[in-house]
């Protein structure tokens, strides 16, 4: 196992020192061993953790584990074998931010809870958010405090996790604008908070960053960044780099312009904010930027790749995920679909809208940029997780950042370069036939092709992707990246649509049914090195939440009706599963608490876009509600009620 | 121009007066106005159904004298465009489901079952229905269209402008229902005809001395009889999917707009030639008649008309050039739209021909055709400019067009049909039409239709569109568009000569005589009116032209008078097979029509009304169909 | 006879300045439709005068023979039988030339690939939007009711519907050709005159059929490449008082739910583009000339001109009526 | 021989029948492209809740709202500019998105069609947009007209059927009727 276990490269010495016995192996060791016997290391790897996780033993290789975090300014998520955090300090039973690191892993290392334990997994505690509205956050833990970030109206809450029964140690209510929740595209969701020192740091739905002191909730500052009144709303979870808040817009289906802002972390003051369409000046590309593919080569694209005008109302918006590597200084994170969804009304590749951006972090400038959906057809939005690892790839190791991307195909890109390495379906994808890696461009399936006035049958994946925003995790311990996918396709009638500010601008009638196999949702274990799928979990709703690896060899997900489920992450075996009373569309996490005990959070709380039907009580009668979703779903008001709860498990005393 | 007395007629009915009262019981029709609502008369029928034909022909001419007055100059205010659409919607729909076809029908339902010399149609009580269906269709669309909820969508009602979402509200639904009235009662009719022709003619009448207007009559029935399907499945096809979502013209949902197209034209290019046949018949009567021999090359005359029936299915993608189907397709079209100008140049051949080889006397019924000569031949000819792909892109729907098919249908069809009138009037009345006012109306008709119609070529190449309800100033296309309406105004002048001219001969014309014209088919060898039985025996026939023949009409005998019994004779050569008896008077086929008027009418507003009306309606004609004792054995043993 | 016929409605047309004709080809392709509607002419009117004069001489024959009268008449058929063999012969030897020619000039229409300027034309209750399209999309650019085609080059234009059906027709440059939704039809326009030509929808589609009609500016190279680079432009920025109340009428209103001026808030296409109205010369599908006067009683109540129109009547102040129409007037 | 035809007694039996019809009217017909801006006004208050202190008087309805919700072109004109508004956008083809469903019983601020015009008109705090201003009154009429078609709560023969997109809703025309769940009083 150790050998994908490496910190690294730059700090091997501190990977090792972090005190885990055998368990951290210095990175030039690893890789050379790395892909060769992946699969056979993978087995070989099972003993530890029930070595390390067990009873009395687990508490006592916490200790030093601890310490060491003390002693070292940073704590490199070296499970990970990723860009390791550098500012953000979490000790590895922390939950800092969203995605757990900079890598976007989401994997735990914790390992009292395993596959052959987590049967014994009960509840510890609940807590009710008082919103039932779609709860797509993460718990963010540190300090022995757990932040949830609540739907509009964005309460902020923080738990003290060090009381028995996690009472609440304050909440924080922003007087956010109502009239908000108007123009958020799909359920008013808030994906989560983060750490950053003393501050957490959310958005409102309206588009206000706002951070507080996590000890008294007080507020520190606050930045309005978005316009409703033009229909921009803000959903996502900020990320912190070098001490600049990242946030960016949601709104691509109102004819927004997207951007992504850096907020100085400190004093909230806007540092820079990149456009994402528009001059050059506005996208902040500068003589920094040397995109791979020369489609992306040329001065003012987001204006040329537009029809005069229509960049303006263009979309890319930036609502999903961000990931840093500190090594390279970049930060990685895609951009939206462009506006409208009917593409004949913006013919042109549409730049930088459906793509994936590298920026300096500290001045905002563009160093790469891909795109995924050129000329997007479909709502592929881009803004999906970018999982950064340390890959041997045809026997040289690469820097990759691996992109389960919505239409259906997992990439593995040169984060450095910008290169496409590869991209293969995890999805039986019929809307492209493959990616051409010589212009990176996509192969559009012509007899999919929509037109004004006519209707494209069966289109596979839908809008809401092969996979949406809902991240996977990977675990190092496989080597292997969780997906949770959906598993449905589509009818497509594109129609001219007006722009009318501050309303949707859409222009598709989309009817969405389940996909080929009838099922509508997937969890799938993709090897990005033999770039194929290792196993499936079919399930019959669309999973809308993310995943979660731990090292006690378990994958967590939910479903849409509200089981919490534990696979054995090798075989994908059913190990637990809770039923938490609404569907789960957030983002599991795990945590050692103050007591050193590993815990398993999760919201409950159905909505989203495929909750929208639950949740905003939508008539299942049209096939058309919610952009299609509800066809897709229209069953699902039988299966789930909203609801609104954390949920922490953990094993029982003993 | 002195009318010539009529030369007396071979005195056929004498020879068969015996038992002519009991047969006059028989046949007879209850008294008073519950025997007007029970009859099975052929001829009673077919007077009304020419009645209302003409009603509505008349209402229809209104509505284009309106539509003329509105456009005599540009910008006019007379009416908006709503208005207006209705207008030539319902002129259109009118004219050509509620006039020509019908009024077709009508005059063969009074001919055909004289001319074959039989005492009455085949399926008496569903001709009966048939009228009733009708009238009731007519009726229906005409007070919505008082209602304002008359059809805006024009005769043709394209899909998509006649869904629901660009034609909300009911119009479009009577509309629709309309059609289905009048092609129940147009199917009852042809294969009344069909059955009446082929198996009532009188004995010796073998195929090959069939008069052409049977012959006209056969080739119309079965044309509607494959035609109609047609346009009833596409109508309902457009009330399911308004009325019940349905998709069969949605393009967004698998349906397609041009399907409506392509099931409307396969119907309505025969149509055309449904209302052109029958007048083709029309004419070589008149023609045979006034010149005093038959017409030349009957044979060839009867292939002409089998291959226009037979060719007529074949066009009807030449009314959608313009919607961009492939162009070798296209191609095909063209070349079977321009043959089937060959059985016309056949026929308008061996008519002059007749003409020009008889004696021909210039009576009102043959000025009509020599009219229609005129006319039809410009009109046949500007269809064949239509035919070609190119030029028919520049002029299809505009003027051009219009000026086209009423050269066609008025002089191919309204011309022999009016000269039909003249013709026959003597023999539906009993009285003759004055020929001076008949003269007035032939050369006001003439020249009143040229004045409005020959423009109408102009305007079409100088770019003006059809169904405009207005047009702009400076276009040139005012004074064209005056002389026009001008034109109008002396049609309708001449259609009032016309009616005056009905009035008069019906108050005090001059009594007729059983065969005022000395023509040669056997409707004139019976009194005029015929009586209720239409022959007191069946005459048995030796020629093309038995009137002509100088020996007396043999007759046959062996009918029962005392039941209403025709004689079935074989198809081809009219050898005598079977009696058969024909059902007596009944209001059944009225409560069927009354039935079935209640359930098209509810099924445009709910689709229950299919099903509840059902039941009304299988009630009324289970009743109409429940054998009485008087049925029994209706097939008698072969006569003779 | 056709000859003079052709000249006096040559005459005819050539005096009315707007006029749409069929006679009048001023393209390629209406060059070829009038060369078949000629040789019809040609083919058909003797054939016309030949029956007529047959008919005439029957009537004649007949008039003359009638004092002779006899009971029924018989005359000897053989000849007749070979004058109606020669007579189907000649019809159909007409017919055939007719056909062949039409076939031959119907592939003269059919739109090749190579054109050099793409236009889509999208069809609409009751007005026509126009796109310029351009494999360089900031190089396209929409407008509305009016079409500006270079003289001498190939145009092709797609023709779509986003209703009901209509009918895409210039007689002067060519056939017409439906739009048909859910389809997408092609035609293609070769000017070789320059000059304004007058289109109009020519399928019935509803109320205002009459009054959806187009004009067609055939260009010199240079103009039209001068008019493409001035339509590509945003709308000019108002430069007074007055402007940029109208402008701000324009966009915080009704006018900005349905109409597009580039450099505005307003995008919605359910109007007509008016980026660069004041370019144009005629407002409302050619149902009124564009000045000042017709703008405003459009403006004002446009269901007057246009019965049913989709415009809908608003409520405008006299104020904000000047200064709307002020703008529209500005935007070049 | 057309004397039959006009037998006084079927003369009778017509004239009955064309009086009976002309009673019945057919206001669902009617088109009207109003010329005259003023007289279409949208109502100047309404309430929202369907409390009312000091009992339940009731108060009139404003009289155009029953015209527009019979009559089959103001519905379909607001079928087209729900559209064209990008109302859809909002609440899907009835069954709502971001927006409520419009298609079913449930009504936040009142299912009548005064309400509901009112809502378009003044906004709702939650999300809904205010038009007033930006859609004249007429056309804000009409869209009224044509979302109570949506829950089957106009005349079944003033609704349309089906529009020319891919399947959504069952037809109007078939829409079950759910009249919303209180009428609430009215402003006079």
């Amino acid at each position: 196992m150790a050998a994908r276990f490496q910190s690294q490269a730059t700090r091997p010495r501190i990977a090792g020192s972090s005190g885990m016995g055998g368990r951290w192996i210095a990175l030039s060791q690893s890789n050379a061993r790395h892909d060769a016997s992946l699969q056979h290391d993978a087995m070989g790897e099972v003993s530890e953790p029930a070595h390390c996780g067990n009873g009395g033993g687990a508490a006592s290789e916490r200790r030093p584990r601890l310490i060491s975090l003390a002693l070292a300014a940073v704590v490199l998520l070296a499970i990970a074998r990723a860009a390791a955090a550098v500012e953000v300090a979490p000790s590895d039973g922390d939950w800092p931010m969203a995605a757990r690191n900079y890598a976007s892993t989401r994997y735990s290392e914790l390992n009292e809870v395993t596959a052959d334990n987590a049967h014994r997994l009960r509840v510890a505690f609940t807590f009710s958010l008082g919103v039932e509205r779609g709860q797509e956050a993460a718990p963010i833990v540190a300090g022995g405090t757990m932040y949830l970030a609540a739907p509009f109206p964005n309460v902020l809450y923080a738990l003290d996790l060090t009381q028995p029964g996690a009472p609440l140690k304050w909440s924080y209510r922003p007087n956010a604008n109502r009239a908000a929740q108007g123009v958020a595209c799909c359920d008013y969701v808030n994906r989560g908070a983060v750490l950053w020192k003393d501050k957490i740091i959310y958005n409102t739905l309206d588009g206000v960053t706002i951070a507080l002191d996590t000890r008294t909730g007080k507020e520190l500052w606050k930045t309005p960044l978005a316009n409703i009144q033009i229909g921009e709303t803000v959903t996502m979870a900020p990320l912190v780099v070098k001490g600049k808040v990242l946030v960016g817009n949601a709104g691509g289906e109102f004819g927004v312009r997207g951007w992504m802002a850096a907020l100085d972390a400190d004093d909230g003051h806007i540092v820079w904010k990149a456009f994402h369409t528009g001059p050059d000046k506005d996208v902040l590309i500068g003589p920094e930027f040397k995109p791979f593919y020369d489609s992306d080569k040329g001065s003012d694209l987001g204006i040329k790749s537009w029809p005069p005008e229509a960049w303006r109302t263009g979309g890319g918006t930036a609502w999903g995920w961000i990931s840093y590597d500190p090594e390279l200084n970049l930060i990685f994170y895609g951009t939206g679909n462009p506006g409208p969804w009917n593409a004949e009304q913006r013919p042109g590749d549409n730049k930088w809208t459906g793509g994936l951006f590298a920026r300096n972090p500290d001045t905002g400038q563009a160093r790469w940029f891909y795109q995924f959906s050129p000329h997007d057809l479909f709502d592929y939005d881009s803004i999906n997780e970018n999982v950064l690892l340390d890959l041997t790839i045809n026997g040289a190791p690469r820097k990759v950042l691996a992109r389960p991307e919505r239409n259906g195909y997992l990439y593995l890109i040169d984060r450095a370069s910008g290169e496409v390495l590869s991209a293969d379906a995890f999805f039986p994808v019929n809307s492209e036939n493959g990616i051409d890696l010589k212009s990176g461009r996509p192969n559009y399936n012509p007899d999919k092709h929509p037109q004004v006035g006519k209707t494209v049958r069966n289109i596979c994946p839908t809008a809401s992707g092969a996979k949406d925003w809902n991240p996977s995790a990977y675990s190092p311990d496989t080597g292997w990246l969780y997906i949770p996918r959906q598993n449905l396709c589509m009818d497509w009638q594109a129609t001219e649509v007006n722009y009318i500010q501050g309303t949707p601008f859409v222009g598709a009638d989309v009817n969405m049914f389940a996909g080929p196999g009838g099922y509508r949702g997937a969890f799938i274990a993709w090897d990005p090195v033999a770039r194929k799928s290792v196993w499936e979990i079919h399930e019959d709703l669309p999973i809308w939440s993310g995943a979660l690896a731990t090292a006690g060899n378990l994958v967590f997900y939910g479903t849409m009706d509200g089981w919490l489920k534990a696979l054995d992450a090798k075989d994908g075996s059913l190990k637990w599963q809770f039923q938490t009373g609404s569907g789960i569309i957030g983002q599991p996490i795990a945590y050692r608490g103050p007591d050193g005990h590993e815990y398993i959070a999760v919201l409950s709380g159905v909505g989203g876009w495929a909750g929208a039907i639950v949740v905003a009580n939508l008539d299942a009668r049209d096939k058309t509600a919610a952009k299609g979703m509800v066809n897709a779903t229209a069953d699902l008001k039988e299966k789930t009620r909203p609801g609104g709860t954390l949920y922490v498990f953990a094993l029982p005393a003993s | 121009m002195a009318t010539r007395k009529p030369q007396p007629a071979p005195d056929v009915p004498q020879h068969f007066s015996d038992g002519s009262d009991e047969l006059a019981r028989t046949w007879a029709d209850a008294p008073g106005f519950w025997g007007w609502l029970t009859t099975v008369d052929h001829k009673r029928i077919g007077r009304r159904y020419i009645c209302t034909g003409m009603v509505f022909f008349v209402l229809a001419g209104i509505l284009a004298l309106a539509m003329r007055t509105q456009l005599a100059r540009p910008e006019n205010g007379l009416m908006g465009p709503d208005r207006y659409n209705q207008l030539f919607s319902m002129h259109g729909t009118t004219m050509m489901f509620l006039f020509a076809v019908p009024i077709m029908e009508a005059v063969a339902v009074y001919v055909v079952p004289l001319m074959c010399g039989t005492r009455n149609i085949a399926f008496p009580r569903l001709n009966a229905f048939s009228y009733w269906v009708y009238l009731f269709g007519g009726v229906m669309i005409w007070i919505a269209f008082a209602m304002n909820v008359g059809p805006e969508t024009g005769w043709f009602s394209y899909v998509p402008l006649a869904n629901s979402d660009y034609s909300p509200g009911k119009r479009t639904d009577f509309w629709a229902q309309m059609i289905t009235f009048t092609e129940v009662a147009a199917l009852a009719v042809a294969v009344e005809l069909v059955a009446t022709i082929l198996k009532t003619r009188a004995p010796g009448m073998t195929l090959a001395r069939m008069p052409l207007f049977l012959w006209s009559m056969l080739i119309t029935s079965f044309m509607v009889i494959f035609a109609m399907p047609s346009v009833m499945l596409a109508s309902t096809f457009l009330i399911t999917d308004r009325l019940v979502g349905t998709h069969f013209y949605n393009p967004a949902d698998g349906g397609d707009a041009l399907l409506w197209q392509h099931l409307f034209w396969f119907f309505g290019h025969p149509e055309v030639y449904i209302i052109f046949v029958p007048a083709l018949g029309m004419i070589s009567s008149i023609v045979e008649t006034f010149s005093r021999r038959a017409v030349f090359a009957h044979t060839a005359m009867v292939l002409a008309l089998v291959t226009t029936g037979f060719f007529a299915f074949g066009l009807w993608v030449h009314h959608m050039f313009a919607t961009g189907l492939p162009a070798l397709g296209n191609s095909f079209y063209t070349a079977a739209s321009m043959v089937i100008a060959i059985p016309s140049a056949v026929q308008v051949f061996s008519w002059l021909a007749t003409i020009g080889t008889g004696k021909p006397k210039f009576a009102t019924p043959l000025l009509f055709v020599l009219g229609f000569f005129a006319i039809f031949v410009l009109g046949g000819l500007t269809g064949v400019m239509l035919a070609s792909v190119p030029l028919d892109l520049q002029v299809h729907d505009t003027y051009f067009v219009v000026a086209h098919f009423h050269y066609v249908l008025i002089g191919g069809a309204v011309f022999p049909l009016f000269g039909a009138f003249y013709y026959w009037f003597p023999k539906f009345t009993g009285r003759r039409l004055s020929e001076t006012a008949g003269k007035w109306n032939f050369w006001l008709f003439f020249i009143g239709f040229n004045v409005t119609f020959f423009p109408m070529h102009y305007l079409g190449l100088i770019g003006m569109p059809r169904r405009v309800y207005t047009y702009p100033v400076d276009m040139g296309w005012d004074l064209w568009n005056l002389i026009a309406t001008i034109g109008a105004y002396l049609i309708a002048i001449s259609a009032l000569v016309f009616v005056v001219n009905v009035v008069r001969a019906l108050r005090s014309g001059e009594p007729a005589g059983d065969n005022p014209w000395d023509a040669p088919s056997l409707e004139w060898a019976t009194a005029s009116p015929p009586p209720a039985y239409n022959f007191a025996a069946i005459p048995r026939v030796d020629s093309a032209t038995p009137l002509w023949s100088d020996n007396d009409l043999p007759a046959l005998s062996g009918l029962r008078s005392d039941r209403r019994e025709i004689l079935l004779t074989t198809a081809t050569d009219a050898d005598p097979q079977i009696t058969w008896g024909l059902p007596k008077p009944s209001s059944w086929p009225l409560w069927s029509a009354i039935a079935l008027t209640v359930l098209f009418i509810w099924s445009i507003f709910s689709p229950w009304g299919v099903v509840w009306g059902a039941i009304p309606l299988a009630v009324a004609l289970t009743i109409w169909f429940w054998p009485s004792p008087d049925d029994r054995g209706l097939i008698s043993e072969k006569s003779r | 006879m056709i000859g003079a016929l052709q000249t006096a409605a040559r005459l005819h047309a050539a005096a009315l300045a707007d006029v749409q004709s069929a006679l009048d080809p001023a393209a390629d392709q209406a060059q070829a439709i009038d060369g078949i509607w000629h040789l019809m002419l040609w083919v058909c009117v003797p054939m016309y005068l030949l029956v007529m004069a047959a008919l005439a001489f029957v009537v004649w024959r007949a008039r003359r023979q009638r004092r002779e009268r006899g009971d029924v008449a018989t005359a000897s058929e053989g000849s007749l039988y070979n004058g109606l063999g020669i007579w189907v012969v000649v019809v159909m030897l007409g017919l055939t030339v007719l056909t062949t020619a039409s076939y031959l000039v119907d592939r003269k229409l059919i739109p090749a690939q190579d054109a050099q300027v793409k236009i889509r034309i999208t069809a609409k209750q009751w007005w026509w939007q126009v796109e310029y399209l351009n494999d360089d999309p900031s190089q396209q650019f929409m407008t509305a009711n009016e079409l500006h085609l270079p003289l001498a080059q190939k145009t092709h234009v797609e023709l779509r519907s986003d209703d009901v059906i209509h009918s895409f027709w210039v007689p002067n440059l060519s056939g017409k050709r439906d739009m048909i939704p859910g389809r997408v039809n092609q035609i293609e326009l070769t000017p070789r005159r320059a000059g304004k030509y007058r289109g109009t929808c020519a399928e019935f589609c509803g109320l205002q059929h009459a009054k959806m009609s187009l004009l067609v500016y055939v260009d010199e190279e240079k103009n039209f490449a001068s008019w493409r680079s001035a339509q590509l432009g945003a709308a000019p920025s108002p430069g007074s008082e007055v402007l940029e109340h109208g402008k701000r009428y324009f966009e915080t209103t009704t006018c900005a739910m349905c109409h597009t001026i580039n450099g505005t808030t307003a995008h919605s296409l359910a109007g007509p583009d008016l980026t660069h109205l004041a370019s144009r010369s005629t407002i409302a599908a050619g149902a009124l000339p564009l000045n000042a006067g017709s703008l405003a009683a459009w403006l004002s109540d446009p269901q007057r001109q246009k019965p049913g129109t989709n415009m809908p009547t608003i409520d405008i102040e006299p104020d904000d009526l000047n200064a709307l129409v002020a703008y529209l007037l500005s935007l070049k | 021989m057309c004397l039959r035809f006009r037998h006084p007694d079927y003369r009778a039996l017509l004239a009955l029948l064309l009086a009976s019809l002309a009673l019945v009217g057919c206001e669902r017909e009617r088109r009207e492209y109003s010329t005259q801006p003023l007289p279409e006004t949208t109502p100047a208050t309404i309430a929202v809740s369907s409390l009312r202190p000091g009992g339940a008087a009731t108060f009139a309805a404003d009289p155009r709202g029953s015209h527009y919700q019979r009559n089959a072109y103001d519905i379909n004109q607001g079928e087209r500019m729900f559209r064209w508004f990008n109302c859809n956008g909002c609440h899907g083809s009835g069954g709502g998105d971001i927006g409520p469903a419009l298609m079913d019983a449930q009504w936040r601020y009142g299912g009548s069609i005064d309400q509901i015009v009112a809502s378009i008109v003044q906004g709702r705090p939650d999300g809904m947009p205010a038009f007033g201003g930006k859609i004249p009154p007429q056309q804000i009429w009409q869209l009224a007209a044509y979302v109570r078609a949506l829950s089957g709560n106009v005349p079944k023969d003033a609704a349309p059927s089906r529009s020319d997109t891919i399947s959504n809703t069952p037809p109007l025309t078939r829409m079950p009727e759910q009249p919303p769940a209180s009428e609430p009083a009215r402003h006079p």
